[in-house]
């Protein structure tokens, strides 16, 4: 049953300064037994409560974070034996509309995709180390950083609901 | 030598994503109080997590000479 | 706040004999303030249970179908005003791995826009038009035919979750 | 005319799926009942949904000249 682990590559959990090919990180989930495929892809929104986006920049700890992406796969893969799961993280200077992940999760049944996408981009933003500045009209920030309250328990942060402000 | 990474508000604040440290052992929160010491304008670093050779460390964790210590301010990806 | 219905056109409806393509879908929902898409794909399964697919046929009272995929995209954009919403349905011969179906939901934050997602998919195997015909190396089959259990309430079937088996 | 359009299960065993009344006004239930008795051999026609002019209908729904009429079985899409 292991099957989804053997055929997940190093390859299918990438940061990269490439814009994204939604398509290309579908075709890394691809099998025959899948029935369902779920995809969330998170983009570069202009408009946060009443603060206007310019642009973002995303920086981030890479060899680390392609490690704890494919953990996050691996994570899924335990729960869900049949799933694939690809994860594309993108990096550098992102416009409006950019996308900057790309998660796609094939399973059997649907429930499992739609769960185990969900689970990815939970985890994304606790244990990932990827951070994002937020460039406005009137200043900038890394994001983060404001959230006071955030704060890693000891090695292996637990999944939480994470704010939808992210 | 031990290298130090420090990345988004921690690198910008000092100025530097690489420090490296002539150290033969100390711990975690040893590196943390001497970074905060050698960059006081550093802020967050208490918030900061530390990850040893790209993973997640306590902070009693030792660090040896020719590790990787990076700090790892809260993360906002996806 | 009617943004996300006057930006729906007819067009992001379709039921079509062609090969699905799902950035053609995902565009249909680009929007400068969607923060999420999620995209759900359902693809053929080769094995249900113990049971090898060698193909599958669909049909679907065309017009009517793509009137209800509308009236699911107006369901939700009922619930999530800025939510915008395309779905694609194949229909024709296909074969494992093909893709029988795109959706794709764009909203500011992400839960949003997987629970627009998932009621999408599951709303489409209740109320849209569109049959399944199963072969297998022993015969085949009208699906939807064999659930014994299956009716329909008057006008407008009600939200529940469907079998995992579809 | 009315016309009465026939999916699925339902047309494979009817072997079309067209059929035409000369009718002024009927029931979806008479017409119902009127399928069944033209082709006998169709299975399934009580667990089909009527639909009248692309919308869904209830069995008491006077089906008029010019309408149109499907009979939807249980759907299987996604």
């Amino acid at each position: 049953m292991a099957k989804g682990i053997e055929t997940m590559s190093e390859n299918n959990f990438k940061v990269t300064y490439e814009p994204l090919n939604v398509e290309e990180t579908i075709k890394k989930v691809a099998d025959r037994n899948a029935g369902a495929i779920n995809t969330f892809i998170g983009t570069v929104r202009e408009m946060t409560n009443e603060k206007k986006t310019l642009k973002l920049t995303y920086d981030a700890y890479v060899p680390m974070a392609e490690k704890k992406l494919a953990q996050i796969g691996r994570e899924i893969a335990a729960d869900i034996p049949e799933a694939k799961i690809a994860i594309t993280h993108r990096i550098g200077e992102l416009e409006i509309s950019d996308l900057a992940v790309v998660i796609a999760v094939s399973t059997p049944h649907r429930a499992d995709a739609f769960e185990g996408s969900r689970y990815a981009i939970e985890r994304i933003k606790e244990i990932v180390p990827i951070w994002k500045k937020e460039h406005w009209q009137d200043g900038e920030m890394w994001i983060g950083d404001q959230l006071e309250t955030t704060s890693y328990p000891e090695g292996k942060p637990l999944y939480k609901e994470a704010t939808e402000d992210d | 030598m031990i290298k130090v990474l420090l990345f988004a508000e921690l690198e910008e604040k000092a100025g530097q994503r690489e420090i490296e440290y002539d150290m033969e052992e100390v711990s975690v929160k040893e590196l943390r109080n001497k970074v905060q010491e050698d960059f006081p304008n550093i802020t967050g670093m208490e918030r900061a997590m530390a990850a040893l050779n790209e993973e997640y460390a306590g902070e009693d964790t030792p660090v040896h000479k020719d590790d990787l210590l990076a700090f790892i301010p809260p993360v906002s990806g996806g």
